[in-house]
């Protein structure tokens, strides 16, 4: 653990905010330790969508009626938001797409036909699918190389490893997590973009889990560039966020072709719109991104800076208690981790765990968490994991050390 | 786990997933075939020989999975064996509807041909461990070569 | 008009559904004649999303535990409504986008990597700019070349010309709306694919007007790719749909990468997964795929042939009163029509009628509405438009009719 | 339309916008450039005559546009005659800052430099139709060779 300046702050009033947490699976009290694969949500988003739709909507950008400026204006505000979230120097850096998936296939596609055959990608050995495949994809389509640094037994990635494959120059793009979902490794972002710019590369962070439980700034990182998904952040699904710095995005061809990305168009030739609307073909997800606004409204009153502190100790307390469990093995030590701990027990299957878990109402999951490459670095097929969020308890990690105990007892 | 684990981990499940009876490899086998679940790294082998009659005169599994997998494996090879293809296949469309729908979508007659294999009764409310209890099986199907299973 | 063999049914009763029909604009009633740019919500798709939200949340697909897997049945679940809404033959031929444009990029992409240089794309000349730009970039990328069907004086397309443009057998795809989005012209679905068909192309229809506005039936009309978008359906924003022939959607190589569409990742080769998840990457829009789930009940229950109905006598009414303004003249005049009018009125700018229109609390749209190659067609740069859904009343049409004269003597 | 209509659109834009007083092209002009709207297709074009002072002596405009736009450009054209580029300059931030922030973000000062361009006091609450009246300005910027403009 990192040692923090910060006292640990109460967060649990804010769990009040969660509806679904006052919920009962199988007859059990939910105790939801899935929050690394999708957060729940408080009230103030629920609303905000709910708001949105009962008072104030229409389509954005190309209405002159009352009801579409309001709605463009709330739907313009996020950007503003989402830019002091991550201290970007300008919002017309912040592009908004899906989810995190689309952000990096998204600069996959576009700055990827920028790459030349003969330039390489590189990627670490702990990336989730979504870092990966729209690499595999690109590399298949345009003649790029795609190369891996490796991860260390810590579950860190391997600095040495990442130097190495940059040494010949031909890097164009650095693209790694900035932290895992499967070992909970906080990378150390700005040395990364030190070392792979020294090297002529640009840097891409995904910050799908990093963005969730610490604060980002972007310009201190000195990142190419980052993205992040909603429904991580505790905010709706249908929503994802790409920021990049903005002559790298002016110097973009677009990607998908539509509506509200477009200048003029005629049969012959289109003229795209100023940066960031040449990303965003289409009707945006409107509510989505008014209700991804209410979140970070929401995490930014009580502190990115609190919830890491309330998280790290969580995780400190859960890897005391869970490790105290016979034939329990975490997968990983990282110096620096956020709140995902992905585990064994000798001679138990993941899969029945999780399900055991789950008929005592505790949900974590199982499996590979979309990180096939990870997995098999360590030897591993699947693990369960428990991930924790602004409103996870103390309490809860009681349940599911002592639960996790019955388990074992009962299998093995 | 007492009481809430009882209904899906029943006590013969637990049994044989930690002892199977009919782990192992037939030798000289009459079929062989692998089943594996990409997503979770599950793979089962089956191998089975079959008598004069062409009956399944013994079914053999090796199975790396979970708990789930492993006793369906082995409750398998016990049910099966004995069983021609005609048989094989109804026992399998019996099992199938007990996982999809549980006891209440059986006949009295289903419930008693099934067996042994009424210990996974409660799967069909855990619809995403489904695919561990009938991965055996379409190994077994596909071993013993009637063309089904999924 | 059509005849219709239907009675017109009463609605009115529904309007009571949506809330936001009661806000007042500006101090006025809200009059809504903006729906073809996006519908406002029934209380039914705002309180699917919320119970989700409150009562039943997680991330889909991987998850063993009961939240995931009965959010899971919910998103699937989605899957066989919006099969049986355009009686699709198999629930796998349906693919969750983001919007129609993301459906029609979708395509671009993927079905349009089968196309060979040589070969041509065919649209018309009334298509939104969403069915133009994805086809304008792949000729631009690939040497695929773009034909354009001509649309005549009355507003509908040109089948001898869609004959001329097919006689020498290289388009591979012909991809029409199925409404116009701007003069309302329901298109010859049938016979259009008939055509293609015949000229050994397939044939794609943008429903994202028509899905709407009346029962579509993908098998009836023969179709090989159709899209529609949740947030005109009265559905969430965020949400679109793809259906496409399971052959095809099989032959085509996925688009995006991620997690959730892959059987299995290794960096050196990854196994994609079956359709339909072959085409959906990363965490998907669960919340607003529930949401549209909610639409399509909606719809359903008051019946998409009773609302054509409705529609149908009120843009008979409207055209007869709009038409009785002087100077007022309504662009093309196609025999199948559907809510949908654009107009002009001589000597008025239509960014001027828009606004004194929202003066008075009345919501229309003014520009080019996404289909600038239409509008110089006709040797417009913009008209106002007003468009209806199944609350529009002929209240709000007199209320429309009586302001527009006002505001013709004001500025003219 | 009176009560409501009275804010935005004013007697003196209809008026305008029916009758432009400034309308046209100055023969043998010193600059001329063209503003334009790709969204709703509205265009203007600005030509102008500079005094022996350099000061702007003749400016004319002929504008396709909405009411907002003719009117703009016809009080564009009468109220910046007579002004030194510094002056040009000063008039189009506080028409800048009128379009924003309406009224009452002006000081006493403001509004009186304003004169007829008052008029547009109530288009900051339409924050769409601002290029509208800002157009004919960009393209006076561009043809008096300012550097500034949207
Ligand atoms: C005919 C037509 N096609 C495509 C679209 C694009 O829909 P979306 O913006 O939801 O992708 C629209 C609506 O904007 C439309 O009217
Ligand atoms: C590290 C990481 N990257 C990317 C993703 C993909 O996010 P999404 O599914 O929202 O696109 C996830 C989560 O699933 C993740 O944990």
């Amino acid at each position: 653990m990192n040692a923090l300046t910060m006292p640990v702050p109460d967060l649990s009033a804010y769990r009040a905010d969660f509806p679904i947490l006052s919920e009962t699976v199988r007859g059990k009290a939910l105790v939801f330790l899935d929050s690394a694969a999708s957060a729940q949500k408080p009230n103030q988003v629920i609303d905000a969508m709910t708001h949105a739709m009962r008072h104030q909507y229409a389509n954005v950008h190309r209405g002159l009626h009352w009801m579409s400026e309001r709605t463009s204006d709330a739907y313009e505000g996020v950007r503003d938001k989402v830019a002091a979230l991550l201290n970007a120097s300008s919002r017309d850096e912040i592009v908004f797409t899906g989810s995190s998936t689309n952000a990096i296939n998204l600069v996959a596609h576009s700055y990827g036909s920028l790459l030349r055959p003969g330039q390489a990608v590189l990627v670490s050995e702990m990336e989730h699918h979504a870092n990966i495949v729209p690499w595999q994809m690109l590399r298949d389509r345009s003649g790029i190389a795609l190369r891996v640094a490796k991860v260390t037994d810590a579950g860190e990635i391997d600095l040495d490893s990442l130097r190495a494959e940059l040494a010949d120059g031909k890097v164009g793009l650095v693209s790694v997590t900035h932290m895992s979902n499967v070992l909970g490794t906080i990378t150390p972002a700005a040395e990364i973009a030190a070392i792979a710019h020294a090297a002529g590369a640009k840097v891409m962070f995904d910050g799908s889990q990093a963005a969730v439980h610490q604060p980002v700034d972007v310009q201190a990182l000195d990142a190419d560039f980052y993205v992040f998904t909603g429904h991580k952040l505790y905010g709706p699904t249908g929503i994802g966020v790409l920021w990049a710095r903005r002559a790298i995005l002016e110097a973009m061809p677009p990607f998908l072709g539509g509506g509200d990305m477009i200048g003029s168009v005629s049969f012959e030739r289109s003229l795209w719109a100023e940066v960031p609307h040449k990303f965003e073909a289409g009707t945006p997800a409107i509510i989505e991104t008014i209700g991804l606004g209410a979140a970070i409204d929401y995490v930014s009153a009580i502190g990115l800076d609190a919830i890491r502190a309330h998280e790290s100790d969580l995780t400190g307390y859960a890897l005391e208690r869970l490790q105290a469990i016979e034939g329990l093995t975490v997968m990983g030590h990282a110096r620096a981790r956020g709140g995902v701990i992905s585990f064994s027990i000798a001679g138990a299957h993941a899969h029945d765990i999780a399900t055991l878990l789950d008929q005592n109402g505790i949900a974590v999951r199982a499996g590979a968490h979309c990180a096939e490459p990870l997995m098999k670095r360590f030897g591993l097929t699947s693990t369960a994991r428990a991930s924790f969020a602004l409103y996870t308890t103390r309490t809860e990690i009681d349940v599911l050390a002592e639960t996790l105990d019955r388990v074992r007892s009962f299998l093995v | 786990m007492s009481e809430t684990a009882e209904n899906l981990y029943r006590a013969l499940v637990v049994e044989r997933a930690r002892r199977p009876l009919h782990a192992g490899e037939v030798e000289a086998a009459d079929g062989a075939a692998d089943g594996s679940n990409p997503l979770c790294g599950d793979r089962v082998h089956v191998t089975l020989r079959r008598g004069d009659d062409s009956r399944l005169a013994e079914i053999r599994h090796a199975t790396r999975g979970c708990a789930i997998c492993i006793a369906s494996a082995d409750l398998m090879a016990e049910s099966a064996t004995g069983l021609d293809d005609a048989g094989l296949s109804a026992l399998w469309h019996r099992f199938e509807a007990l996982l999809r729908d549980g006891e209440a979508g059986l006949g009295r007659e289903d419930g008693a041909a099934l067996g042994l294999l009424n210990a996974f009764a409660d799967l069909h409310e855990y619809r995403s461990r489904r695919k561990c209890a009938t991965l055996p099986w379409s190994a077994l199907l596909a071993a013993a070569g009637t063309g089904e299973g999924s």
